[in-house]
């Protein structure tokens, strides 16, 4: 049984983080990442069983610290225009699995249901998928050391991922 | 085509590529499109796929041609065919995967199966009964796949419904010799599969930017101006623009001959046993290289930056696929050379999804214009006077003398000569046997 | 019809029954379908509701005739009556729910108010002021609920917008020698109500598979004989064939005479007090049993398996309720005999659910084969050319002789017949009077 | 208009407010709203703003005309403009948010830049290189942005394509002598931004509704008697409905003179300051009060209640904005006068937010009729044969003579005679040049 | 870190409204809230950054416990038309967040989708949106003496706010 | 106030089945129901208030431990069309209620919000309702004895329901 402390501070991390993005606040959110960070997003494919559905050799993100920095820098100018105004977004995080295996190099789990508006006469996107996250105790909370994320969806429905995920 | 007869009399007298006014309403028009899908995507050369993606016999990716699904494979003889997706008996989908490997299409609705080469293989190897179920026999040759002409050109897959028009080679024409230097130049490969996603824009807006748009560069991308990502920059204007003619165009960003090729040396010989002094000399400045291959097939070596010392750049192939009037699903491959050195593979993998794709920083400044002007099409179509566009750049210029590489070349890349020529193309395909 | 006199002339060429080929297009065409809701679902007797969902005076439930919101109720007199849930005064809907019981439909817009046997009850019973709204008072005649012509056999209730043309038996014809069998040989009853989902195809992809495809089920359902489930299995072609002429169509599968009826022997009497000798001999023998009466409403009883030692089966009835050119409702209400005993029940009602519906294993395969068929119909539209389906079975085979049920027999389930006089049927109501 | 001439016809022979009838089908056929678009919206005098929602110079609010994106800005000068929200280059959005400030638009894809009084501004402030670019530089006057024809009345804003017709005050004719009591009678300010949300319904339905129909209030909003909110009510009939003979309508309830005025006292003065006697008179009057400007601006201020000892009422301005033919955007905004006291501002916008809105009480009823109303017209247009709606309320009823008011003024609220009026309106715009 | 007891009881107390909600147990839902409480949903707009995208002058609700009470009156009637028959609702809370510092008046967030579906045709509405709550400690669980809910949509995508959010 | 070890146990057991259907791993899945399970889907209809919504007589599932295997072996084989490729599901579980009073016979209730998607051109379904499950102690974990689930459609917008709830 995985130490109901330790659930909660990684909960508590998650849901935290999901609130910095939903609130646009990308310089904290930069600073929840390991400088040595992978942040990778494989794209998924439709095969006939058991064929493997993710294509790691390929993304939708292929991150790094740098790249991550870059990308958080441009949105704080003004002439990010696909997000100005910005996507109304909400991260809705559940099924948190922890594997308490290596506590200097948690792996953890969970799902990412990602409402994105854009305000438009009710339209939406709806983003759903798996990730998997490496998080290194930093003094009371955590870093992310690692994230892959696992969409469920062989062709993207959202105009641009201009959103994090 | 007699419901649509007021469309092609609309666009008769609207579209006026020679005057550089192009009216609104034909981005996303519905009655447009469905003249687009006969017209257009029934008649020309679609690029499907490129030839590393089907490694070895039996190998298949199902791709789409209009709005058709299509299954390219290659057969168990090494050819590469083109099939419509649908069986011959009730229309079932004999593929319903991304990609696969298989010596034969069982369909899984009656059990009509097809070798990889399209013959109907009869339905023993499928369903029993066939002697039960048609006594007479059932036509082998009646029931063969529906099959599309197959061409490819420097490792390109390209497919036509017009079975009787010109070849690949002839309908491609001067862009050959471009093309050359961006597939042909050594032996590329795809790198994993294509991303796609879906944007809610017409077709044309993408195609026309890819065609003839460097000047957007210096605004939509401001950013990089912005991050001081660039110095001195000269915002994509110094190089050439091209117009081929036949609705193909691009434009290639050079950079001064002192700077030396911005290519791996590691493949200055495999370069060389590919193209001629001319294409190499033109290759050795390349800086940044964009261009669309007529209706929908875009391509791009995105401006080298340098990554920890080394500069590199990661180019990509893109089609941008009609799902409706106004959406489109995005395919972009990324293409690299083969025997390529890996910090160039590995750097410019990098490289290409931080900038371009899905997430991609370009991507995300381009996609929000397409579709904002895809958002104004749809009500300009209901105006009572026309909204003109406006693509008068470089409409008196003369196209510069002695450049090594055929069609008519400009002199820096601030032209929308080719983008003219694109509905020059598509105003004539349109209006066919109307 | 103006705007669709194209779509008239590529029918008339194109829908070739007589030479066992249809085209791809009109399964899913905007144009098909905006004129098949008039020609066809604006003509036919369309199937609503069986006789003991509405038990008593009063009830009432809401079903669809094309797309059309109708009510179909007992009236206070007893009389099933079916009108357009519609109000007289401004068109709103008079009943939201999927069913209910009522002696009065006040409409919630402004009351006006409507007895159970459709009479425009004036609004005094609704709203107040009729006297002072309407001085001239209201003409209740002219504001009765629209009616259609509603009729029943074997306890299905039909209905008809066409009131002039045939009646229901004469619309049945041969086939009602069969629906006895079918839902005349016993009281029966809806268990529970219909369960209702959303398919992505055309309506004419199940209509046609119910109709005449004994044959798919080798291949489509392959499951079975994965699963060891059925042995020494016939595929289901063991049986006959029926084409009753009129568009509809049935397949009987029939297991050997020695093995004696399938049928509980507790229902025995009342099989005999409601079937003639010959239908009860046919019953006896019965394995499975389905098929479609034209143009959209079809009924199976799944071949019977054994559970625990005996032998069940849960019979349906279905509605492809179109909801668009390339979308449909299906409702699937499980029919049992009322008066049966509990393990027949029981198990019917386990085998049904377990087999069919929206969580069916046999529905799983066949709503895959009809979504894809359906994508490459609506793509099939902007061909040049055509796309033609194969409705070539049993094409020139003679009905077989001495059967003692009417229509045209064919011995053994594989054959076509019935699907190219269901197109027949269908291209002559889309051409009247066009 | 080729294709929808089979809709003009029909239009012709079944739109008969003159008989009290209308058809069904024409509420939501995507013919006719294609129609609409054209001959009603592209035409007619919008309501787009109010003035006190464009505070300064540089103040601009984004909204629709049609399904066309427009700006309404004050300019640098102070002046109220509409413009097409669509850069003069290649028609991308200028404005992508819903309102701001500014000089200057720049457009995001190449920089071409507009003055908030719509000159173009060239390219230079925008993107670099426009000497380069455009050699013999780039017709400034060409370049403006296309602009409607902009009037306000009593601070409302206006907008109309149609650049030669009549002016606002002509358009708007004896409505003015009312609107001045509802939205002149003070100084007037939008509470906040208008309330936004979609609602499956066609854009007539509503517009009719606030047009003329008061009656729907005892049955759709009968919760009021239920819970004893109102009591020997006269369910909205107590007052008058007036019918100004070009398609707008209205109905006013009133209350008996010894009431005394149901407005604040603390602004009598501004009342009598900006009201002529009669319409003070009528305005102390005032219980309720609705309309429609034609053809799709709603005005209402609603039944006033008393909320802990006062009476209040909060006002709202409606736009019925369609965003397909059975689908509209509602925007609704809380107006109320600049110089009230808190007690009627703060319980006047609580009052409005808890009965009407999104939220409301009253919208949800509305909504609902609206919505179903919709399906039942979608299905309608396929019927062989019409569905008529009633539109006979006081269609023989005499005007009351000696009103001071202008227009044909009815007593009593229940007549339908301005809903008639609409329709007449509605075809005469149809048929236009048709 | 957050006392578990303290966690749990804010997380069923929000999962219990959300039932009484999805089953229409409006009677019992009216008695969570304070006589005080001011339930409040601001309408949001789609502004360039860095302007604000909440107004809180206007909204789509502003309840006190009289109007709520009205709200659930009217419910209860048989002529509140769109809500009977009633829409199939669902409240999914997530991310749930407290902020203890003031145990008599707590303030907790939420991120809350709501599935709405009038059982027509496999339609559905989704509302997205963060709830902002205050909650007072009430012999053994809470009452809300506050509420503020932010939707991420500037146009609605719903045919009314028939339902609480 | 229910029992922390025991929260955890249930919510473990839940978000570990949706893992398992969500990677297609049926053969465990099967493993975790009880030799007399009922599981039940019943058919939504839309009806007057206060008429009931739920019909059980009929349902679009309604099987036991044997109709489970045979659906789970059929998916094994290489002719189930309608799941091969396998559609992309995630999941989401929230919401949940443990009712302690029988602990050999724990009353547990869920909502689930279940994302799929073919894969195709960015289109996917969303089913939500509500789940009643009873769960068996089995050493350490659970297992389950009965499920039943309200879906909140009363005609369902899936082409099939070749996934499981
Ligand atoms: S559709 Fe392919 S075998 Fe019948
Ligand atoms: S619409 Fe039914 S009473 Fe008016
Ligand atoms: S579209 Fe506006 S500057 Fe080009
Ligand atoms: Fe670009
Ligand atoms: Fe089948
Ligand atoms: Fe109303």
């Amino acid at each position: 049984m995985i130490d109901v402390e330790l659930r909660f501070a990684v909960q508590d991390f998650l849901i935290a983080e999901a609130e910095m993005l939903d609130s646009h606040d990308y310089q904290s959110w930069l600073e929840l990442f390991t400088d040595d960070v992978r942040y990778a997003v494989p794209v998924r494919v439709s095969r006939k069983m058991p064929a493997p559905d993710v294509v790691d050799e390929i993304g939708y993100f292929d991150e790094n610290k740098q790249s991550l920095g870059l990308r958080v820098r441009r949105l704080g100018t003004d002439v990010a225009w696909a997000e100005d105004p910005p996507s109304f977004t909400r991260r809705f995080v559940t099924n948190v699995r922890i594997d308490p295996a290596d506590p200097s190099e948690l792996r953890v789990r969970d799902y990412l249901l990602l409402y994105r508006s854009r305000g438009d006469r009710g339209v939406y996107d709806l983003l759903s998928g798996e990730r998997h996250h490496v998080l290194r105790p930093n003094n009371g909370s955590f870093q992310i050391a690692s994230r892959r994320v696992i969409l469920d969806q062989a062709s993207l429905g959202t105009k641009n991922l201009g959103v994090f995920l | 085509m007699l419901k649509t007869q007021s469309t092609v009399d609309r666009l008769r007298q609207t579209v006026l590529p020679d005057e550089g006014r192009i009216p609104m309403f034909i981005y996303t028009d519905p009655e447009v499109y469905a003249l687009e899908l006969q017209q257009v995507f029934g008649k020309a050369w679609l690029f499907l796929a490129h030839e590393s993606e089907l490694p070895e016999p039996g190998s298949f990716v199902v791709r789409s041609m209009g709005e058709q699904s299509v299954i390219v494979g290659r057969g168990e003889d090494g050819v590469i065919r083109t099939f419509l997706n649908s069986c011959r008996h009730r229309g079932m989908k004999l593929a319903c995967e991304d990609s696969g490997h298989t010596k034969l299409w069982r369909c899984p609705y009656h059990g009509f199966a097809y070798a990889s080469t399209g013959e109907f293989m009869g339905t023993l190897v499928g369903a029993p009964y066939e002697r039960v179920a048609y006594p007479g026999g059932l036509d082998r040759d009646a029931l063969h796949l529906i099959e599309a002409r197959c061409e490819s050109y420097d490792g390109l897959i390209f497919a036509t419904w017009n079975l009787e028009g010109e070849s690949l080679a002839e309908y491609l024409g001067d862009l050959r010799w471009y093309l050359d230097i961006l597939a042909g130049r050594a032996e590329m490969e795809v790198v994993g599969v294509p991303q796609k996603w879906v944007i809610p824009c017409g077709w044309k807006f993408p195609s026309e930017n890819f065609t003839s748009d460097a000047y957007h560069t210096a605004t939509a991308h401001a950013f990089l101006a912005k991050l001081n990502l660039v110095q001195g920059v000269d915002f994509g204007r110094d190089g050439y623009h091209i117009d081929t003619g036949n609705g193909h165009g691009l434009g290639i960003g050079v950079h001064p001959e002192e700077d030396g090729s911005y290519f791996p040396a590691e493949l200055e010989d495999e370069y060389r046993a590919n193209l001629d002094s001319d294409q190499l000399a033109l290759l050795r400045r390349v800086k940044n290289f964009h261009g669309n291959v007529f209706p929908n097939f875009s391509f791009l070596i995105p401006n080298f930056i340098e990554i920890a010392g080394q500069k590199v750049s990661g180019m990509m192939l893109r089609v941008w696929q009609p799902i409706g009037p106004d959406k489109i699903e995005v395919s972009s491959w990324h293409l690299v050379e083969r025997n390529g050195p890996d910090w160039w593979k590995n750097k410019g993998k990098a490289m290409y999804i931080q900038t371009f794709g899905a997430s991609g920083m370009f991507d995300q400044d381009d996609t929000e214009n397409w579709e904002l002007q895809t958002q104004n099409s749809n009500s300009a179509l209901a105006r009572n006077d026309e909204v003109w566009l406006h693509f008068e750049m470089g409409m008196h210029q003369d196209p510069m003398p002695g450049f090594p590489g055929p069609g008519a070349v400009f002199d820096g890349k601030y032209s929308e000569s080719a983008g003219r020529t694109f509905y020059r193309r598509w105003l004539e395909l349109m209006l066919e046997d109307a």
